[in-house]
């Protein structure tokens, strides 16, 4: 029925060319042709394997098609598409290439069918999502990059060794149920968890994603943690350990981000605990499950987009996303705060935003499984959620103190993408059965019965008025200009401190070796030069006596020695 | 006819054309004389070599008188093999003598140096091609006065004191020699080689065999410069004139060598050699140590001659150090390096000749640029530094490659490592002309002395044959390789 | 083709970079036609390895026989696969670096450009003897030369900075192999009589495993060109060399022909499968792993990026050499292949090094306030060498890791994996 | 720029919000025992387990994160490479605006 | 009385030390050959005793005498004092013209003379 069968990255690759080539409008349309183009093809194309080939024995399967990457497949594209509506307005051909590879990149490990594949789409999506961070153009964006970039090929690297090893075990790279058999599954539950953040390993997404440019931020917060929570969804569904993962993903960051200023960073943090959710639902495994974390990404993607896109558009209109210098920017730019409410209300998951729809069934299926605890973590998290992003965002950002910052309304086309997701976010949660016709198991699932609804609104609410309370009785924590600490300071601190002083020690000791050896050396030269140098004892011109005398006694050696030996 | 009177006609020739030089004046009449005697004397070898390896040993009783009682010419393979190396030597080094002694030599003394050159020639092929013990004092005493002469005939006052030592110390060994054949005919009664060969394995082994067995191999160790005995060589060789170094350094140590070996494995036996006393590992170290020390002193010399004489001391060492592994496989390593080490010395020697005959001095400083100017000389220089060193595809590697096989055989990895070491010297000392020579600047500027310039053909072509020998006996070892084969299984009666 | 034109073919790889030397020199007054001999030269010889590489493809069994030096030593070459493609990478750089080297060295005004060029050419005939050698001998020969002709071009500049590296680059290189090759060589033919690469190993069955271990080392060692540690520092002491001519050491000839080297001596003179019963291949292996992970170590300290990548190179050439020690046929090939990927790499990686100098900025430091230039040599090196990269560093890569594994060589893989 | 008065300008909106929300919390509180909801878990059974949860969880939430600062916050310079390690001691709650009230 | 018999021997011994002393002591260069004259001439002495026969007459042929010393060594001494003599001869001219060029004839102001010329 379709004929050609072209894997959905290609057109973004082909695309990244064509953009370098062109210029103006016609690099604008084609951005945008390439998301709408790829996902209509990706409609016609029916589920399947459609490439095969062979490498050093093993068989590739480069183009693997079923339902749980389609979901996949379709929101990066529509995220791409929404994406590069935002950043229209950019003029830098470096952030459009490297956003159309790594959009691509994300499409194509999502489609692969074997670990090597994936391995070397993983890479790529490092390559060119680091330039988004670069593309910022400051030192500061330059170093977080540099750490992410290293994190992210230790990610790629260990991926590669486990699928090295996982090939040793099952003669075939194929990638399937992985578990956590042998080290070739921890290598690769790493590599995966490294992308998916989880604690102790999430900290280059805090780290970079708050330093890449407006737009960039916004492609960032797609693709490759969504990629690693689809790998985690194909390669370990109804890994216990991932439960325990994942609600300890949900609850930490958010301490974190109630008291962060940069809140760019705040969002990165609830990204964080947004994974959280989807890596529980991964954990327990059941259709159910499953299907909750998929949509969760899906509608995640959609609302943690859309209020990145805001505050990329605070940042862009205002130079800043610090909670301690923004504030009353709803009167000037009240389109944007209508939006990022919307995305706020989506994360929160107030019925009838896309949040709920996804979240709810996660819940469920964490009940249903019989994990008590892990239920009290998440709606604990459920309840945060209001509190750091729900209310925080664009309470901090456009209401509270009025700055006095007095700006312009985003530009047009930011609006545009940020209508068409929180449309989205909208659309999904009055009318979920969209999202969930697309969901890898066919489920009939209600999100809005009234149990759901009236305990959603109780949590939302009555954290709300925790807020209210907190901030009136002056409890809420201010807002400072600072840093926290977070993993990131063990190897941007601790480490550095360990290892400097090392180092100053080895460099001593190789110094002090090196000096000894060279002083040793050069006497040893000396001493050589002394004995046969020009002027040497042996390169001397002898007076003839002294040569009889080594005549004479090179003669008595054999003279005695002839005496010892004859009979 | 002729073909029957060969050996004797080898040595007779350039004896008796020795005085005949007096009758013509004439500086370059001499040289076509002298010329024409040596390349007779090669043409003998040849010759000779050619009937030997055809017909086996060749015995030539002087005068009529049978061996024992007259005196016996004897060539064997060994000694053919001699022969060949010195006639060729000398008769190429003398190719370039006229043009090179032109600037060393006042023309009045030309005569005087063809006739000290040519009894020199005429000793050293009498030590060889002779079967009797006394006889091979007589053509030592004879080459070695002669080579004082030479010596003495260096531009430099230094080369007068450079000869003194060396007639002092060169008297003392030959007259250790002496001695040592003395006390031989003392304990046999003969003073032919073959019959005091066949009458030492008969008598018990007495004080008198050792004392004689003492006294000569101290001499013969004069002779060859083995340290720590080489001091008279250095100064020797650095002051002589150039083509005089050449012809020294490539026939005189190398016959010494030979009486060494004659000496050592006909008439004592390898077995008086190898079991009884510690002869062996006395030359085995003396060796090592003159490889080590000699060719560490070269590298801190300054005057290139006098660094080519310390390899020379080193390179000795090589071959007594093949020697004293006493067995087939450290025979033939020493033979292939008596060769090789002639030709790359004479190649390096003579190059030697045509930097001083453009550039008048030959120390380090002055070879700075050498390589723009005189491209030819150097790069014969390069080719004969790298057979030094033992590069593959030169003779230095051939015999080297023998050397250390024979030391496997024998499992002195040590030794191995030692002499390796001694390469890596070597590699230095080259190096450091080589790096004057090519990547320094010349000291002064070009235009102020524009006389130099590559040296003419006649000096030029000699040292070109030497390099094409070195390079073709590099490639092509049947030759060098079969004979010294031939001779080791002479000694040893096994093929290794 | 017929079987001699094949032979006279495999020789010519070696003799036309010799003849080209000879035109070089002589037409060296006028550079253009000089360097139009150079092309010309590199183009024919690319032309005589591909279609080298064709024949062979097609089972034809080349090999061509010169003289005979030693009774059982010849001087004599055949093609086989490790060959035929160390000949191909070298084949297809040289062109490519020729080209290079003509915009470089006139940019740059260039003293003694006709020695320049001669020194190349013979270092090209060194590795194309190298690649096609037969036996330890011929290959020890062209070692030799490739070790000799390079010393001119590392000392181009001229001044006592470029003298002192050279003397460091010559010396490691001439006393590892005199000291250590040439003694296993010998103590090669000494215990097995040949020299000829035979797959399966020339050693015979009852020879002790300590004199065969301590072969090993002294060819590990010796073959210095490989740049295992502690006799790396040759390589980074050559950076004072024109950039084409560290384009020539890293990546057409030099090191390549060093653990080239290598990989012939495990494959064809000990054989895998004795080489995985000794001791020492374990400790050697170590050791390699050590070199990766130390040189990876000292190259992030580097300022100065022709430094940086030296040590880099050290650190890939660890790899090679892990891959041709592990003694399993796809370490082989991994090794192998990594030659040719690394050689790519950094020769690109050093180009652009070369271009970065032109515009006058050696230092690191400084290169990184020209944010974009940097971004091309990361980009570069990114999708090379360094980062492990599907296009081909992975391969490579991949198949050490594979092969480690039933070795259970676990420290080597985890270094490995740390690089 | 726009000196219009906008609505969180009159402070008397911000009430009116606050008292919306208190309305809608006592209402939603109600509502628990007006529909009887079909539960999985013991707990949620618990008389307005939801609402309590969410309150309390969210003190909770927001007095131990504002604790954390206490050992986890360091001035904005922090890892800035050119700046000495900064003295703890320069963080000053009083010198920066405080926004939250 | 063994030892006594072969006290030509002992004289052999005696002037091959003697000479051997003077050659290493003397810094004259006259001397030094003298010394090795000395030392030569040992070696004579060596060579004539041991042709000796005990009893023998000197090898001169006459009637009546039917025991003779060895008349080879005799012969051969007569060689080696030739060399003995010309040796002496060269070193002696060599000395004159070290005489001429340096103005001395004592080895270590000679060697201190090519020091300075360095």
């Amino acid at each position: 029925m379709w004929a050609i069968e072209l894997p959905p990255f290609v057109p973004f690759f082909i695309g990244a060319l064509l953009i370098l080539v062109s210029r103006g409008f016609l690099r604008a349309a084609i951005m945008l042709a390439v998301p709408v183009l790829g996902c209509i093809h990706l409609w016609m194309v029916p589920e399947g394997i459609h490439w095969q080939t062979e490498f050093l024995g093993y068989q590739l399967l480069p183009y693997r098609v079923d339902r749980l990457s389609l979901v996949f497949g379709y929101i990066f594209h529509i995220a791409a598409f929404i994406s590069v509506i935002y950043s229209l307005h950019v003029k830098d051909t470096l952030q459009q290439v490297m956003s159309m590879l790594y959009a691509g990149s994300a499409l194509g490990a999502v489609f692969a069918g074997d670990l090597l594949t994936l391995f070397i789409f993983w890479e790529l999506l490092t390559l060119s999502s680091v330039f988004l961070i670069w593309a910022s153009r400051t030192e500061k964006a330059y170093q977080a990059g540099l750490r992410y970039l290293v994190i992210q090929v230790l990610s790629g690297v260990i991926l590669l060794a486990g699928a090295i090893f996982y090939a040793q075990q099952q003669g075939s790279l194929q990638f399937e149920f992985i578990g956590l058999e042998g080290v070739a599954g921890w290598l690769i539950l790493i590599a995966f968890g490294i992308k998916c953040a989880f604690p102790f390993m999430h900290s280059w997404l805090i780290d970079g994603y708050p330093e890449a440019t407006p737009t960039g931020t916004v492609f960032l917060s797609v693709f490759t943690t969504k990629v690693a929570v689809y790998a985690l969804a194909r390669g370990f569904p109804g890994t216990e350990f991932l439960v325990y993962i994942g609600a300890t993903m949900t609850c930490f960051p958010i301490f974190f981000a109630i008291i962060e200023n940069d809140l760019r960073r705040v969002l990165s943090y609830s990204l964080v605990s947004q994974l959280g959710f989807m890596v529980v639902g991964v954990g327990i495994g059941t259709s159910l499950a499953i299907n909750g974390a998929a949509a969760h990404a899906v509608t995640h993607i959609l609302y943690k987009a859309l209020l990145f896109m805001t505050m990329g558009a605070v940042l862009y209109r205002t130079g800043s996303a610090k909670g301690s210098e923004l504030g009353g920017l709803y009167k000037s730019m009240p389109w944007t705060t209508g939006f990022c409410i919307v995305g706020a209300a989506s994360i929160s998951a107030f019925p009838l935003f896309s949040g709920f729809v996804s979240k709810s069934m996660i819940l469920i299926a964490v009940l249903s499984e019989g994990y008590d605890w892990v239920w009290v973590m998440l709606i604990f998290a459920s309840a945060g959620v209001l509190h750091y992003t729900g209310i925080k965002i664009p309470y901090f950002a456009f209401f509270a103190h009025d700055s006095g910052i007095r700006t312009t309304e985003a530009p047009t086309n930011m609006l545009i993408a940020m209508g068409i997701s929180a449309f989205l976010c909208v659309m999904l949660g009055v009318y979920p059965q969209v999202l969930y016709r697309l969901l890898p198991y066919d489920i009939g699932y209600n999100p809005y019965d009234a149990t759901h609804v009236l305990a959603q609104m109780q949590l939302l609410f009555f954290s709300a008025l925790a807020f209210a309370w907190l901030n009136l009785r002056g409890m809420y924590p201010p807002k400072l200009k600072s840093v926290n600490l977070d993993v990131d300071w063990f190897y941007r601190r601790l480490l550095p401190g360990i290892i400097k002083p090392c180092y100053a020690m080895i460099l001593k000791t190789d110094a002090s070796v090196r000096s000894y050896f060279m002083k040793w050396f050069r006497q040893f030269l000396f001493y050589i030069s002394h004995h046969h140098g020009p002027e040497g004892l042996l390169s001397r011109t002898r007076p003839t006596g002294n040569t009889v005398m080594w005549i004479t006694i090179l003669l008595s050696c054999y003279m005695a020695f002839s005496f010892i030996y004859s009979k | 006819m002729l073909a029957t009177h060969l050996p004797v006609l080898q040595v007779i020739i350039p004896l008796l054309a020795a005085p005949l030089c007096v009758l013509l004046q004439h500086p370059r009449m001499v040289w076509y004389f002298a010329l024409l005697v040596s390349a007779a004397a090669f043409v003998t070898s040849v010759l000779l070599l050619q009937q030997v390896l055809e017909t086996g040993e060749i015995s030539y009783a002087l005068g009529g008188w049978a061996a024992p009682w007259g005196i016996e010419y004897f060539i064997d393979s060994l000694n053919a093999y001699l022969l060949l190396i010195v006639t060729s030597i000398s008769t190429i080094v003398l190719l370039a003598a006229q043009t090179s002694l032109a600037k060393e030599l006042p023309d009045d003394r030309h005569t005087f140096f063809y006739i000290a050159y040519l009894l020199c020639l005429a000793g050293l092929l009498g030590i060889v091609a002779t079967g009797d013990a006394f006889n091979v004092f007589v053509f030592l005493e004879i080459s070695s006065l002669s080579s004082y002469a030479l010596i003495a005939l260096g531009k430099s006052r230094k080369a007068l004191i450079a000869s003194y030592q060396y007639l002092i110390m060169g008297t003392i060994g030959a007259t250790f020699i002496l001695i040592g054949i003395g006390l031989m005919y003392m304990a046999t009664g003969t003073l032919n080689m073959q019959d005091l060969a066949l009458r030492l394995a008969d008598i018990p082994e007495s004080r008198t065999v050792y004392a004689a067995f003492a006294f000569f191999i101290v001499g013969v160790c004069i002779k060859l410069a083995l340290f720590p005995l080489h001091q008279w060589l250095p100064n020797a060789y650095a002051y002589a004139p150039s083509v005089v170094t050449a012809f020294l350094a490539a026939t005189a140590t190398k016959v010494a060598i030979y009486v060494l070996i004659r000496f050592m494995f006909t008439i004592f036996g390898v077995d008086f050699f190898t079991t009884t006393g510690p002869w062996q590992n006395m030359l085995l170290v003396l060796a090592l140590f003159g490889i080590l020390t000699a060719s560490t002193v070269a590298i801190y010399q300054n005057n290139v001659k006098r660094l080519f004489a310390y390899s020379s001391v080193a390179q000795i060492g090589y071959m007594i150090l093949g020697f004293s592994i006493g067995t087939a496989g450290g025979l033939i390593a020493t033979l292939l390096h008596l060769f090789n080490h002639a030709l790359m010395k004479g190649a390096l020697f003579m190059a030697l000749a045509a930097v001083t005959y453009r550039v008048g001095s030959v120390e380090l400083e002055s070879f700075r640029g050498l390589g723009k100017r005189m491209p030819w000389t150097m790069a014969s220089i390069v080719a004969g530094g790298l057979s030094l060193i033992g590069v593959p595809l030169t003779v230095g590697f051939i015999s080297k490659w023998y050397l250390i096989v024979a030391l496997l055989e024998k499992g002195w990895w040590f030794v191995v490592g030692l002499i390796l070491l001694g390469s890596l010297l070597a590699v230095i000392y080259v190096w450091r002309i080589l790096e004057a020579a090519y990547f320094s600047p010349p000291e002064n500027n070009p235009d102020e002395t524009p006389e130099i310039r590559e040296a003419p053909l006649s000096i030029l072509l000699p040292v070109w044959i030497l390099v094409f020998a070195n390079l073709y006996f590099g490639i092509d070892t049947r030759l060098t390789v079969d004979v010294s084969r031939l001779i080791a299984q002479g000694f040893f009666g096994v093929s290794p | 083709m017929t079987g001699s034109l094949l032979e006279t073919m495999l020789s010519l790889t070696i003799v036309i970079p010799m003849l080209a030397t000879l035109g070089i020199i002589v037409t060296g007054s006028n550079p253009n036609l000089r360097e139009i001999v150079s092309l010309l030269a590199s183009l024919l010889v690319l032309i005589l390895v591909v279609n080298i590489y064709q024949a062979y493809d097609q089972g034809e069994s080349i090999s061509v026989f010169w003289l005979e030096v030693i009774p059982g030593i010849t001087l004599s070459f055949r093609a086989e696969p490790l060959g035929i493609l160390f000949s191909l990478v070298s084949g297809f750089l040289w062109p490519i670096t020729t080209l290079y080297s003509i915009g470089y060295m006139r940019a740059h005004h260039e003293k003694n450009q006709t020695r320049f060029y001669a020194c190349f050419a013979v270092a090209i005939a060194g590795v194309m003897g190298v690649a096609f050698a037969e036996n330890l001998f011929t290959l020890f020969i062209f070692y030799e030369i490739l070790t000799l002709s390079t010393y001119p071009l590392v000392t181009h500049s001229g001044t006592e900075k470029a003298k002192q590296g050279g003397r460091v680059y010559l010396g490691i290189l001439l006393s590892t192999s005199i000291a250590f090759l040439l003694v296993a060589i010998i103590g090669t033919w000494q215990i097995s009589g040949t020299l000829d690469f035979s797959s399966g190993g020339v050693f015979p069955e009852n020879t002790s495993t300590s004199i065969l271990s301590i072969l090993l080392v002294l060819f590990v060692f010796g073959i210095g060109k490989a740049a295992m540690m502690p006799f790396h520092r040759w390589l980074p002491a050559a950076m004072v060399a024109p950039t084409p001519v560290s384009a020539l050491l890293h990546a057409v000839a030099v090191v390549k022909a060093g653990v080239f080297t290598v990989l012939k001596v495990v494959v064809y003179i000990f054989g895998i499968d004795l080489l995985q019963t000794l001791p020492a291949t374990q400790w050697l292996l170590y050791l390699a792993g050590a070199t990766v992970l130390l040189a990876s170590l000292v190259a992030m300290r580097q300022d100065n990026l022709k430094a940086r990548l030296a040590y880099s190179t050290v650190s890939q050439l660890g790899y090679i050499t892990i891959g041709a020690l592990l003694a399993v046929s796809a370490g082989i090939i991994g090794g192998a292949m990594h030659i040719a990927m690394h050689a790519f790499g950094k020769i690109t990686l050093f180009f652009c090094a070369g271009a970065l100098l032109f515009v006058g900025q050696r230092q690191y430091h400084r290169v990184t306030t020209n944010r974009r230039q940097l971004e091309q040599v990361v980009l570069a090196g990114g999708h090379t060498g360094r980062r492990s990269n599907a296009v081909n560093g992975c391969f490579a890569n991949k198949l050490f890791a594979q092969y480690c594994l039933p070795d259970a060589n676990t420290g080597p893989r985890v270094l490995f994996r740390q690089g | 720029m726009d000196n219009n008065k906008h609505i969180f300008d009159n402070p008397k909106n911000i009430k009116r919000v606050i008292h919306l929300l208190y309305i809608c919390c006592a209402v939603l509180f109600a509502l628990d025992f007006v529909i009887h909801r079909h539960t999985v878990h013991p707990w949620e059974n618990l008389w307005g387990f939801y609402a309590i949860f969410g309150f309390v969880g969210c003190v909770a939430l927001v007095l131990i994160a504002k604790w954390m600062r206490t050992f986890l916050m360091r001035p904005e310079d922090y890892y800035d490479p050119e700046e000495p390690l900064a003295d703890k001691k320069t963080v000053n709650e009083k010198g920066v605006d405080n926004v939250g009230h | 009385m063994n030892t006594l018999g072969l006290y030509n021997y002992w004289v052999v011994i005696v002037l091959m030390m003697t000479g051997f002393y003077i050659v290493i002591a003397q810094g004259n260069l006259i001397k030094k050959i003298v010394g090795l004259s000395i030392f030569q001439t040992s070696v004579f002495i060596l060579y004539i005793s041991m042709s000796t026969v005990s009893g023998g007459s000197a090898p001169i042929l006459k009637e009546g005498i039917s025991l003779y010393s060895n008349p080879l060594p005799h012969v051969l001494i007569l060689t080696a004092i030739v060399v003995g003599i010309a040796t002496t001869a060269l070193g002696l001219a060599l000395v004159v013209r070290i005489k001429e060029a340096y103005g001395s004839i004592e080895e270590d102001v000679i060697h201190d003379k090519d020091e300075k010329e360095c």
